[in-house]
């Protein structure tokens, strides 16, 4: 072995730093119209090239073109507009109101937004989404009280958790949204058994889960796929690659793979790679796996292709990992702007009507806000009695509990 | 009325909730058409059908996780984990999922699961299928703990834990799934045929979660013990002559005070027994709790047996198992001081 | 000597030991270019290099499995975990393998290997952000845990747990990350500068592992607590004047039995703290460690003074929390006892 | 969606189960020779079609044909064939002296004896395996003493753990064998990180990781992948499908996907599959293997085809789970059978060497659990010293440890 040269750790590093001039000319994007559409039934062995690829609907000149086209009205897609703008304006304000010291903590969905607006739409009542903390567009789009979500983001006494929850953690049975946990990865496979469940019984509900691209390292995503592989289970397997996970590039979690869709290829699940921010084509991609997972075909595995344009949390500064105009130079460009461009084009909106609207979500939100903050805010007003802190850690509280409760003096 | 090893009375357990109720699944590594490595399952999948017991991956995480989705959709799982060794991998979904569903989502969702899991030592397992890890559920809020200690209690406890709406950790002692192993290692075993406490009812009953059940009534020294030590102390105390009162807690989480504090009371002394490696196992909480409720009627300090701070050792298991001469000499030491 | 936070005192103590022995490793989630979520390892990799200094994938056992490996081969990792609530994925890899490769090869493999977590709550962090799991590790034989309490210790104790030839447990209070925070979280908290402790020497030192450090000498009652509760222990002293004499265990495992031992016995009194959940906690085992050692000297039962058997609860986390108040409680009556 | 029939959960079985006829006719082998046999440095992603077939060397007629064909000479094709004749007589030994009571348990490699043997040949001094218990072939192929062998299942006085392992536990850093676990596939991503180490030093030592079917679906089997994919780490990572997980069939493990290998393309591995009961083939893919890892090319995942011929272990019955005839229907043939075939065919063995090899082999064998007996068995004769249980748990043994080896007495 005396030719062997020494080995060396290879570590994969993102092309761009701070101080770098991003340039993504080299990502390929596939044309819009361009990827080929299977039925459902589809053997997943015969779609493999749909793992390397980007299913995207919306061309340049904003029209809806090749066979994923066409799955959206225009009342729908004005719909998702409204959703997408929602999403976004109410993240703004609680953006401002964490930095105001009202609340501990924030996440924002900026720039992806699309994804889980059209993915909800996809669902029918019953349905149930394990999401991630950055999948506020589900709830929003299911109808859920905005003014609700803030009394969250607060811990005020009106908040449904009772204070016991972390800005974001949002949770609904009632609108298909389960608690969100921090721990990532832990609620990919809980969908999967969710899902297993409606077909032990015969029902006709599907469940989706959702993960980042950084948290696919988790083992659980491995859980997950061999679950949903053996038992075919109805269950959308949704990876929302929005490029970093905290300070770290998405290199660090595919390794050598080219996609993270090709992760689903293994277990023999159709992995489905769509451009995250194109509303159009996250809906009918999802649409397809829902039909797919409630007619008894089983999971899907797709990647949703997109940026995280905002910080990671609140509590982080991307400044320090990635050059400030990389959002900018992400290619697939900004998902409301490009559904507007589409309705413009279609004639069934303009940018007056669009201004207007902003306008207008913007006030109802910052009009609930203030409702919100009437039932406090995290470091001022009312309060979640402190005896609820005490309560449904079990059904009913064992005595160990009643005597802290009783030594704690709430 | 019927007569049933402990694995039987399991099996019966099972049985009885899936036939009553259609939400009860069962599942695991080697379940299904084998009826798992100990039998419990036997049978289960034939009389309810694959969908409701069958074979899972070898995914500890993969069986727990999805066994809180099930439960979150409205089913009762009640899934194995071979050996409690091997939990290690689903302690993330046991500990900050399984338990927390509930108080995170303010009741919005909720987690009826039950993980059974055969736990302790004494069958020459050697340290990857002899461990004791109940210590390591106690610490954790949101979960519930049992261990039974013969045929009847693991029926009535099982049931009870398959019913319960919380999550329950159900630890089988494998050394008794046969017999009530007193330590003895060197002479048979009777079989639980011949134990009042192998007699278990046909049909449904509960033993209620968090009563402990006074094995023998003593006026010396209490001892606190559940599982294979329950037989251990009852051994000890029988040889050793001490009139002993032996708490079986059976319920370690939630635990039940009252018993515990008005024994120790009653006899001022007491002997804490478990398999669990020493340092922070559940002695260390009941050696808590005895001296917060009981420090003004202690009369000598309370003793510790317990398995070594070490991993359980093949060749060496009878000097790791705290069998009966070490209980022995504790009771014995605890009537000195 | 310079005046450090505790985050430098941390950094330094890698910075020293990546400079001294090739053979140490570290890397872990956001650890390399960005250096960390809390900055410990900043500037590392810039100094020693992408191999020595890494991202890792967001997989806790990964990190640990592979930090194994590494170890086995001859280096010295030290990994960190984000937050000790995000151990728990690779709670078998640090429990069932590190903790056992000694011992079940006989010394033909070791595990020289650091993990190091943020602990404790205090930040807001929410039920996810805030735990304190040092008892999962301290009932595990075969892991060693400390818990700084001070920039000074932290940098002592790192290092030694780095040349540790055994896998160490390094939980670090974030709370304390900036300043000697005494749970008085309404009031500033002094800057490490201004702490004694926040002097720490440049270059290489060690403070032992398994030694306990008197951080104010009493009379009256023994205070036992590590990490954040040192300084609500003594701010507690100080507010209700009872002459307590404050325990910094610095290491749980192994313990100071002679240092606790020898102060109780003096004192006759003791009050625990610790800011994890309280069944099964620490402190339980720090009740049965008193009272094994000194029932006889007790003059009054030994209270525990604990976060709640609840999850961190975001929005009364100064309920949870075990601060002066509570401690101060206790340290009176104790004394009334 | 009213139309939408009632889901069912899919549960996937074996085709044959006790009572019935197993006839494996239906099970596609590719012809000896008929796979190509790619450079080392070649880009993964040109190769999906290896993870969907099978590397085979020797056909029926005992010839070794094809491009994985003459990688080994017939001095080192013998030492093989020794090498799993002493295995196979080993386990024999061993079994028996369980089934007498000489000790608690015991597992078999019969009829997967090419792997480990041949996989051993393929590396070189200073490499690092990660077995699991299935791979007594890489410890006697090293050159390990038997009678170590046989201390350790005993757990006698000489047992080189100290009596603290459950039988067939073995470690031995000098032969390239860490010590092994019994929590399945935790040591498949500590081979990945060894490997690392020796990138992160310069060295150019590999690692080789082992798993069984059934325990690729163990979350840490996807931990190796990410970690070897993202830092191509030096690594070797072997999964042994000997068809049988305890009493569960592959299937459950394997879900949806055509075979284990597959489950390599999602991670940009090269992933390849090989007929595990042909000792030529095996060596051949392992040396492509380590190559390319010692070559700095990054990971590969081997697809080892074989069957589980005895019980699980000692413990277990699989006519309670499989039909008795199914090893024999198994249609890769006994690995010893065919190696010896194949240098019969060559001239350079015979029936009567092979049985004069066979015999002496045993009485090797027989001779060596004579004295490893004289050191004791688990229950009778000497044991090693009690106190050795509180030693070792630390490498200085701490207050606690020492006052509870005092309580004990020992
Ligand atoms: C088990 C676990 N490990 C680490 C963390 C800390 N953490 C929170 S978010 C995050 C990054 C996740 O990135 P990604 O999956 O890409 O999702 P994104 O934030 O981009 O939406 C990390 C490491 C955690 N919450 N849980
Ligand atoms: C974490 C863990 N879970 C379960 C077990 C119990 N167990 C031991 S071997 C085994 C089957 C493994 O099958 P496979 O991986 O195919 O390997 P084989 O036995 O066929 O060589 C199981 C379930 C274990 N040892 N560890
Ligand atoms: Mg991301
Ligand atoms: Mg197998």
């Amino acid at each position: 072995m005396n030719d062997v040269a020494p080995l060396s750790l290879y570590v994969p590093e993102p092309e761009f730093r701070p101080g770098d001039e991003p340039d993504f000319s080299g990502v390929k994007i596939p044309q819009a119209g361009s990827v080929r559409r299977p039925e459902i039934d589809v053997d997943p062995e015969e779609i493999h090239d749909l793992a390397y690829s980007i299913i995207r609907v919306m061309n340049r000149e904003g029209e809806a073109v090749g066979p994923w086209a066409g799955y959206l009205d225009d009342d729908e897609a004005l719909k998702g507009l409204r959703d997408m703008m929602t999403v976004r304006a109410y993240d703004a304000r609680m953006l401002t109101a964490q930095r105001q010291g009202k609340t501990s903590f924030y996440m924002l969905s900026l720039g992806e937004e699309a994804i889980a607006c059209a993915f909800q739409r996809a669902l029918s009542p019953g349905d149930m989404n394990f999401p991630t903390y950055r999948q506020q567009g589900l709830l929003i789009t299911a109808g859920y009280p905005i003014l609700d979500m803030m009394n969250q983001v607060y811990s005020n006494s009106k908040d449904p958790v009772a204070g016991r929850q972390l800005p974001v953690m949002y949770t609904s049975k009632k609108h298909g949204f389960f608690t969100i946990s921090g721990n990532l990865a832990t609620q990919f496979v809980q969908a999967v058994g969710w899902a297993m469940a409606s077909a032990i019984r015969g029902d006709t509900k599907i469940a989706a889960g959702w993960i980042g691209d950084g948290s696919t390292a988790e083992s659980d995503f491995h859980a997950a796929l061999v679950f949903a592989s053996t038992y075919r289970a109805p269950v959308v397997l949704n990876i929302v690659n929005n490029q970093w996970a905290i300070s770290t590039y998405q290199g660090i979690a595919r390794g050598r793979a080219a996609t993270f869709a090709a992760r689903g290829l293994g277990f023999g699940l159709p992995s489905l790679r769509v451009d995250g921010n194109d509303y159009l084509a996250v809906y009918a991609v999802a649409k397809w796996a829902v039909e797919r997972a409630r007619r008894g075909h089983g999971p899907t595995l797709i990647e949703y292709v997109t940026y995280r344009v905002g910080p990671h949390s609140t509590s982080d500064d991307p400044s320090a990992y990635r050059p400030q105009k990389e959002s900018d130079a992400w290619p697939l460009g900004d998902p409301v702007e490009r559904l507007k461009n589409y309705l413009i084009r279609k004639g069934v909106w303009s940018e007056e009507r669009h201004a207007q609207a902003k306008a207008q979500i913007e006030s109802e939100i910052a009009q609930l806000q203030k409702e919100a903050e009437k039932n406090g805010t995290l470091h001022s007003g009312p309060k979640p009695p402190p005896r609820r802190m005490f309560e449904d850690v079990y059904k009913e509280m064992p005595l160990h509990l009643v005597r802290q409760r009783q030594e704690a003096g709430v | 009325m019927a007569r049933m090893t402990m694995i039987e009375a399991i099996r019966s357990a099972m049985d009885v909730c899936m036939e009553r109720d259609e939400r009860v699944v069962v599942y695991g590594e080697d379940v299904g058409y084998f009826g798992g490595v100990f039998r419990c399952t036997q049978g289960l999948q034939k009389k309810y059908g694959k969908h409701r017991c069958f074979d899972s991956p070898i995914n500890e995480s993969g069986i727990v996780g999805t066994a809180i989705g099930m439960a979150v959709y409205g089913l009762r799982p009640c899934v194995e984990i071979q050996f409690a060794d091997y939990m290690y991998p689903a302690y993330d979904q046991l500990t900050q999922e399984a338990a927390r569903i509930r108080y995170r989502s303010n009741n919005d969702f909720t987690v009826p699961m039950t993980v059974r899991m055969p736990t302790g030592g004494g069958i020459f397992g050697g340290q990857t299928h002899s461990q004791s890890p109940e210590a390591l559920f106690a610490h954790v809020c949101g979960l519930k703990t049992v261990i039974p200690s013969n045929p009847y209690d693991a029926k009535g406890l099982l049931i009870a834990a398959i019913e319960d709406d919380d999550p329950v950790i159900f630890l089988e002692p494998k050394r008794l799934y046969n017999g009530p192993f007193d330590g003895h290692y060197d002479q048979p075993v009777t079989p639980w045929k011949k134990h009042p406490l192998g007699e278990v009812p046909d049909g449904h009953y509960v033993e209620p979660l968090g009563k402990a059940a006074i094995r023998r009534e003593g006026e010396d020294v209490t001892v606190l013990a559940y599982g294979t030590m329950v037989h251990v102390a009852e051994a000890a105390a029988k040889e050793t002559g001490v009139d002993a009162e032996i708490i079986d807690l059976r319920t370690i989480v939630p635990l039940d005070f009252e018993a515990i504090e008005a024994s120790v009371r009653k006899t001022g002394r007491c002997v804490i027994v478990h398999e669990a490696t020493r340092t922070c196992g559940f002695g260390a909480e009941l050696m808590a709790v005895v001296q917060e409720g009981c420090f003004y009627h202690l009369e000598a300090p309370v003793i510790r047996v317990t398995g070594w701070d070490t991993p359980y050792p093949h060749a060496h298991e009878w000097t790791y198992f705290p069998g009966p001469a070490r209980v022995g000499a504790a009771l014995k030491k605890v009537m000195e001081g």
